[in-house]
């Protein structure tokens, strides 16, 4: 990969990382340059978005690094925030569906299904009484498990857990795998 | 003749028949029902033979067949009471069927190909800003959302899981030699003259860490960079770092 | 805010927002500009991300502009994010097809068309939020009628149902006599 690409490569990567990031070993190993390397395109990264016309740029905390939005633009957000509120509820309706459909559920199995950190969201969710503790796992550290409330159920006018819509794994479960995906046996006739 | 057929690879009798006209290379407009109707009754002998199990809906449109064939066979005098002359010629009504059927099947193509563009592009998960931003939890509401919104929402979930799951393993954890440790400790102890064994170690640690670590102080010990000492059994052992004048003590 | 700034707080936003995005009103409102100002703003930073060194662009689906990896680079992107296997099978897609274009629609026309038992299909289709209840016929029995989604317009990476291609033929017209199945009963009867 030439020096662009290299970049590129970059951008596209630490995007879809997010929030979680690479840290430096891993973007060597992905883009097969050595270490040193990666630290030298991160500061020609970091370089090129100080440009006014770029709105973001390349942390680096906690030995990971993370494409983050320039500082004067997450203001843009408190606009987004108290002008359209649906915007907040994207990630509290993965967290309520994930509680909804696995409960009783840990926070470490919620977040391994989102792919990220989700204590924030837990914690609102529950203060907004959406999600209960219903119990405790009983592994060392003794997890809380979350469960959903009846709020929740009046919320989304259930009247029980099991009027949730069935979920297409279900619906597999229940039908023959040949409906759905096209099967490849092959049977030769002869006439 | 010989046919290649997967047996699930008709999604139903019209799709079957469609294929059939297609082998014949005739148009839906010029098909002659009858020689059609012959190549559809082998067809599901054939299967029969084959024991398969041949769903009821392609027995209906053979007997569908059947009959339009045997219409066209009888006199038209016999067809023209009261209760058909209202309705459409059968065959020019399949002929009818089959081509907006076919028309649904040729457009399926255009949906593959955009199922497998969508896949060339990848997104990420949200950033949830409201912490950062101090977005209260009266805030923090729910708008317009059914319950269809939080089917959504699952799916998205499942489909980040699936095709997001960044496939870490292939990363090979990073090994570490006793010296590399020695060194790392040697910083460490520097800036805390007094801690914990479980405090040197960060999350996800892994077992081989834990005795290259365990070596490295044995070894610091030995050269009385460090003293170790625990008050009872089984409680945590504290490592001391000891400077130049203590060290020569020790020595 | 002058142009590099708008650039940069688009960027900075759909970074946030990944792959939820925002429409273009939403844009509009928070950068306080006109939505055909958005769309000059889009291409624009669609022209700049066409540079080599850049590794994302926004694509335009469901109604949401989104940031996304660009294809060009799908195949190092694909060394880290796995692609989905299972494809819709050509039953699923088939019964989406009829969906989409003859919207709203019920089961038993979709049945009527495909000359083939679709219920679990639909289901499946229901239960992976591709189609859904959009109303009911007002005939006895009451059937459901089935409309596409907006995750459908994401899935088949389409900006709003009018991007469809048009039917070889004026379907309209073809579909209005529906029942095959009414009238091969009806035969039988009179036989």
């Amino acid at each position: 990969m030439d020096r662009a690409e290299l970049l590129a490569g970059l951008e596209g990567l630490l995007y879809v990382a997010g929030d979680e990031g690479f840290t430096k070993d891993e973007l060597a190993q992905i883009l097969e340059i050595s270490e040193e390397e990666v630290e030298k395109l991160v500061e020609e990264y970091i370089e090129r978005c100080k440009d006014t016309s770029r709105g973001v740029t390349i942390i680096h905390t906690a030995g990971h690094y993370r494409m983050a939005t320039k500082k004067e633009y997450i203001e843009l957000f408190r606009k987004v925030y108290t002008s359209n509120k649906k915007r907040l509820s994207s990630a509290a309706l993965e967290v309520i569906a994930i509680v909804a459909y696995k409960q009783p559920i840990t926070r470490a199995e919620i977040e391994d299904i989102r792919g990220t950190n989700s204590e924030n969201v837990i914690r609102k969710l529950v203060a907004m009484s959406f999600i209960k503790e219903v119990g405790r796992l009983d592994v060392p550290g003794r997890p809380i498990l979350y469960g959903t409330t009846n709020d929740f159920l009046d919320y989304f006018n259930l009247s029980s857990i099991e009027e949730l819509p069935e979920l297409a794994e279900d619906v597999e479960r229940e039908t023959e795998e040949k409906d759905l995906y096209d099967s490849m046996t092959k049977i030769k006739i002869t006439e | 003749m010989e046919y290649l057929v997967t047996i699930d690879a008709f999604q139903g009798p019209l799709d079957l028949l469609l294929y059939l006209i297609k082998e014949a290379r005739i148009d839906i407009d010029n098909v002659n029902v009858s020689e059609i109707t012959q190549q559809y009754l082998d067809y599901l002998h054939a299967m029969e033979d084959l024991n398969l199990e041949i769903a009821s809906e392609y027995l209906r449109l053979a007997a569908y067949l059947i009959y339009i064939k045997s219409r066209k066979m009888l006199p038209q005098s016999n067809l023209d009471d009261e209760n058909i002359s209202y309705e459409e010629n059968p065959e020019e009504q399949l002929k009818r069927r089959l081509k907006l059927y076919s028309i649904f099947k040729d457009v399926v193509s255009f949906f593959q190909e955009q199922e497998t563009e969508r896949e060339n592009y990848l997104t990420k998960i949200p950033s949830d800003l409201s912490e950062e931003l101090k977005i209260e939890t009266k805030d923090f509401l729910l708008q317009d959302v059914d319950i269809y919104d939080l089917l959504s929402a699952y799916n998205r979930v499942l489909k980040r899981y699936s095709l997001h799951k960044p496939i870490k393993t292939k990363i090979k954890p990073q090994t570490i030699t006793i010296d590399e440790r020695i060194q790392e400790l040697s910083d460490l102890f520097r800036t805390r003259k007094k801690l914990r064994f479980t405090e040197i170690f960060e999350e996800n640690v892994t077992k081989e860490l834990i005795v290259v670590t365990f070596m490295a102080i044995l070894e610091l010990t030995k050269h009385h960079v460090i003293r170790l000492h625990q008050d009872t059994l089984f409680q945590d052992i504290y490592i001391e770092y000891l400077d130049e004048e203590m060290r020569e003590a020790h020595g």
